[in-house]
């Protein structure tokens, strides 16, 4: 199978393009998706080739327009909400939680709301405190909605495009700091299944769970802990939302040893439910408690030296690692 | 109010609110009054008198009909709910049941429907059947939503129904997006947008408004005011006195109307739905009106007076549209009490129906989280 | 010392009444806490005792009125926020997750914002998808908040109180169908320490971590255990941020066997959290993985066979109990 | 715009803005077009002249001196920024001078005031030292926020300025708070909350303008309509063509008044907020201006045209000011000169202030999440 490299920011284009392509009744919208070529620049061009009936501008009311994309995909169109980051989905909280995830069931399974929220999701480069949330668990904790959260090019193209044809409400968590990186995605048309993860290296001595950005930060320490001989087995859940614990589950049971990476709050992320649900499962496997590399307990900070602090860092998972395979 | 006389011969004048102040228990945040209805005039009757001319006998009668299906309903609704066999927060709509019926025959079948949880007139009036509609409340899986949403969360994918939805203004985006979908796919589809004068204080109406401006999008809003949001009068929570008027600040048309008056709720909703059929404008309606029972069937409704319930209770859409229809002779005691009849015996074998339907089987439960 | 039997409701209400008489900042707001006197009378008489000026009647703006206690907080007030039921914060969670949470530090220590925001949480008799919400975990996960859940007329006073008197944000979560419970309460003025777990029964053999409605349902279960031979040890929170972990890790080092129950939904509950804290801090003490007793993964549905095969139960703890004590 | 010529002697009719019809470089959603500003007709000037003689020159001075360091620290921000020492969002004021320097005038010390992320401006305005403003920006614990809250959330307990903000319309309710505030212990104290036109279409906006009106609270609603929001022209997102009009919804006062003209918005805010002090009620002000740089220093700001630009370039604040002031003969081109060094000084310490602070220890990292 030919591939080709291109960008996060790529892949996320070419699949809403795809998509808009292949379906009439997708569409985007969202703050300055349309003229300005959206925020980040991933809608860039799609006004010129779809027009503004199909790629819209909207004024700032998430709660508005995300609401609005609920009662529209009730009647059949499947809308691409771009929050301009997910910070701002907060706003919109009702709309996601209230409506968007209660509709199939609570009209006995008569409406479905197929449509996608997605935007960047985590901290920036200093974007301080209102601007670096990580939603992840408060999503995930809604029975209704899928959440997603890849880290390839090839991840993000082929999950954006199932996350569209999906019939559920599906949040789809992206990073800025992602946009950019390049990686190899099939030439030809492909989708990814919602809810399977995958094994990123394959490894031997610790299962390392990590998603979005952080997968990028344990590729950094690759280097370091082959050089101490550790041989980690890498792997992104890739959806959150259903987890796929069969595949974690495999792994865990093959090393023994688990670490969870994730850019989010310690108490109550998403690390607590994968964290919880290894050890229903892998109780008598595990040689040592999972450990979780977090964000520290407090809202992001402006300054570099203590938002470096705050964050998960090569360094805190190599250490992560070492003390979960007892190299100390 | 002026008192002027009907002048159109056929019909007489509707029996109109009678203004009167209420004695407010506390006057340290209340400003109740109630707001000077105004008059039929012989304007109005004439208007009444053409709306009839072309509704025809049947179609008024059928109108009544459905406005008197609703109340027989409903009343037996809290009859089950004090048997316990309907649970959870209950909304009746007794008293505004002229804004759903009137709604309903002016509306084309597939314009787009949403309102509160306070839906079983408007399910009804859309031309649900009361079986399913007593059998969702009964909690069992005939219901119009398997039992899943009980009294709050009515919906009809047939009737292009959008639900009854429970967080106060949270269903304005959500009808916002299907006449979103009317424009964007080009069918001459409109969007009902019903909430109550509570609602409007949802930064949710706001934004849903604007966005229905700025993209003209074929949506009407009607703030249904029956002057409380539970417990509290509209005047100590909206800074504004015609609610209506909040239309200027998006640009858009703004009117009120006779909630409770069935003949004027068709009217003017006819006139808006083909309006903004043909121009893709929305707008803003104030339905006038009052519910005759308490907020949900566990409010006592203490908050206003023995005097304003009566005032509104006088002018009762059904009795109004009785009156009315006894006049211009298509309607005597005698076919009331059929109908009356009729219908009550439809809301009997919803029950016997509900009554005897199954439950939703355990492996409903966590069958439609996810389609 | 001597002591008064009062409803949870009463409990309620003498905390924020001695609160409003002992400190003049101290308001109470929201809908229909005023005329009306409470959707629950929790604030019963208040209006006739402080007047409009303390007790406010809103309209239903949860977003207009939450930002303004922020701001109101922020220069010397001590709003306490009533929301109708937990279910209507999510459209004022941009207010309590963007600034009431985040003001103190992006301020760098110069603001802060003594609130209360309570009322009801969970679900209470039918009331369906969009009004039964548990939100313990959405906000436990959120730095620069407290969250509080007690189950008894003693704690929700001293608690109350104490969240009254406290300098930052707190999330005060009730439970409707507790309003009406009775329980001793000393008859002098007492306040409960925030951060601090009780230990509602001594037991031996399993700890049983319950919160709110749910320590009523593992009382229930009590005389059945009893009968089995099973003595378990009643462990409630009662604040779930700062989360007492200390005590939890005495009671399992003790037992070495944990049955966590909350009404929440399972995949990323606050189970899931403390469950992680104590693998990691019991693991080698733990005889039996933790089992967790939750809804069931759906939105609430309205028919009472489905809400009741949705909730916890005595019946599903029992069987949890036995299964983490290998009695089957 | 009628072009009359100004009847007071000493003071010439100030600069205006140009109307220029902008060429959208697409025409599909944007219906962009200069607005036609009015011209300071006569009246203005009189009132611009009693405005002089109110304040007087040297304060005059010292309000132009103020936009000059708004204006010289910003410049020298952006600079900063390319060099790396300053990261994250970082939203420039310049253009928009007036309107902060205007109300810290005309506001009394312990007036509350709010605002969004686009705070540099107001901070200085408002007394808050360069030093810690731009150490703040430096992510230095010397800054106003101790380095935790960077460009967007300045802050200052002694100066009662309640920060800047990030979210979109969230300072809103939080200003109308300190209003409250003010009410409940019956200070006399105003509440100043200012944010962008595209703020306006949060429900955060209507929620907190109508607790306002019912309530009676001292707060005004300031929109600094700079035509903008991100790449976003205000007539693709809004309905209504003025702003202030919102405020019929509202049934408070609506006005606009220009942004770019310190002396006007000194003498209108001065009206309002003395107005609103008496009454207890609040208003909405539309001030009319122009941002100059991009949203952000990272935006290139493309999607306005040249002659745009520059037609509100020639209407620059400062410029106008110093003109002004030079016509009344309180200003030559040395004393200005001389002002613009001594700002520039200041500047340029604040820099080596900042880079000589020390960064926040580690410790610091989670202090201050809970007080
Ligand atoms: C966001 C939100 N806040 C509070 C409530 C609780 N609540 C339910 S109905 C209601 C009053 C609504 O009044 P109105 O909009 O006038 O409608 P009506 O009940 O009169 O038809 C309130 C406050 C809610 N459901 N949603
Ligand atoms: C709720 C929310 N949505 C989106 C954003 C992203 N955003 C930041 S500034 C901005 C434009 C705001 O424009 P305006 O209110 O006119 O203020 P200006 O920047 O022009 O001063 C947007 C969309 C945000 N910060 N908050
Ligand atoms: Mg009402
Ligand atoms: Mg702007």
């Amino acid at each position: 199978m030919s591939t080709k490299t291109i960008t996060i920011r790529e892949a996320l284009r070419e699949a809403i393009f795809e998509e808009m392509e292949r379906d009439p009744t997708v569409f985007l919208f969202g703050e300055e998706v349309g003229e300005y070529n959206g925020a980040y620049k991933i809608s860039e061009g799609l006004l010129d080739q779809f027009g503004p009936r199909r790629v819209i501008d909207t004024p700032i009311s998430e709660s508005g327009f995300t609401g609005l994309a609920v009662g529209a995909a009730m009647v059949g169109l499947r809308p691409i909400v771009e929050f301009m980051s997910f910070n701002f989905s907060l706003v919109a909280m009702d709309q996601i939680v209230s409506n968007a995830s209660k509709m199939h069931y609570m009209s006995g399974g008569m409406f479905n709301v197929p449509m996608v929220m997605r935007g960047c999701n985590g901290s920036a480069a200093q974007v301080s405190s209102q601007h670096s949330h990580c939603m992840e668990s408060i999503f995930s904790y809604i029975p209704g909605l899928h959440v997603i959260s890849p880290s390839s090019a090839k991840d993000h193209k082929g999950l954006l495009k199932s996350a569209i044809r999906d019939d559920n409400p599906v949040i789809f968590l992206e990073n800025e700091l992602l946009y950019s990186l390049p990686g190899e995605v099939p030439s030809d048309e492909f989708t990814i299944p919602i809810g399977v993860a995958e094994i990123k290296k394959e490894g031997t001595d610790v299962t390392v769970i990590a998603h979005s950005r952080m997968v990028e930060f344990v590729k950094v320490a690759l280097p370091a802990l082959s050089e101490m001989g550790i041989d980690i087995e890498l792997l992104d859940p890739r959806t959150l939302k259903p987890l796929d614990i069969e595949t974690i589950v495999r792994s865990v049971k093959k090393t023994n040893r688990v670490v969870i990476v994730e850019e989010g709050w310690r108490f109550c992320g998403i690390g607590s439910e994968i964290a919880d649900q290894i050890y229903s499962a892998c109780f008598d496997y595990l040689d040592s408690p999972v450990v979780r590399v977090t964000s520290t307990e407090n809202p992001m900070p402006y300054a570099k030296n203590l938002e470096v602090a705050t964050l998960p860092s090569p360094e805190k998972i190599i250490e992560a690692i070492k003390s979960v395979t007892y190299r100390n | 109010m002026a008192e002027n006389s009907s002048k159109a011969p056929k019909t007489s004048k509707p029996k109109t609110v009678k203004p009167v102040q209420t004695k407010p228990k506390r006057n340290r945040q209340s400003k109740t009054t109630i707001p000077a209805k105004t008059t039929k005039t012989s304007q109005l009757s004439k208007q009444l008198q053409q709306t009839l001319d072309e509704l025809g006998k049947e179609v008024s009668i059928e109108m009544m009909r459905m406005m008197l299906l609703i109340r027989r309903f409903e009343e037996r609704t809290t009859e089950m709910y004090q048997q316990r066999k309907i649970g959870g927060f209950c909304h009746l709509y007794i008293g505004e049941e002229a804004i759903a019926v009137g709604t309903a025959w002016a509306k084309k079948p597939d314009d787009y429907l949403v309102t509160s949880y306070r839906d079983h007139g408007f399910a009804l009036a859309l031309g649900m059947s009361p079986n399913e509609c007593m059998a969702e409340m009964f909690g069992k899986v005939t219901g119009c939503a398997r039992g899943k949403g009980g009294s709050m969360h009515f919906f009809s994918k047939e009737k292009n129904f959008l639900g009854g939805h429970g967080i106060v203004g949270g269903q304005i985006p959500v009808g916002t997006g299907a006449g979103f979908r009317a424009k964007y796919l080009g069918t001459d589809q409109v969007s009902l947008v019903f909430f109550g004068e509570g609602a409007i204080s949802q930064g949710s109406f706001h934004e849903s408004v604007n966005l229905a401006s700025i993209w003209n999008l074929p949506c009407l809003y009607i703030i249904e005011n029956n002057r409380y949001g539970m417990g509290t009068d509209v005047s100590r929570v909206v800074s504004i006195e015609e609610l209506h008027k909040r239309a200027t600040a998006f640009s858009i048309e703004g009117l009120a109307m006779d909630g409770m008056d069935v003949f004027e709720c068709y009217r003017v909703m006819k006139d808006q739905i083909e309006k903004c059929r043909k121009t893709s404008r929305p707008a803003l309606i104030e339905a006038k009106t009052y519910r005759f029972r308490g907020h949900s069937v566990s409010d006592p409704g203490k908050y206003r007076s023995k005097i304003e319930l009566q005032a509104y209770k006088d002018a009762d859409p059904i009795n109004r549209t009785r009156k009315t229809l006894t006049e211009v002779g298509w309607l005597n005691d005698e076919d009331f009490k059929k109908i009356d009849k009729e219908v009550k015996a439809i809301v009997i074998q919803s029950i016997k129906f509900s009554d005897e339907s199954p439950e939703p089987s355990l492996e409903e439960l966590t069958q439609h989280v996810y389609s």
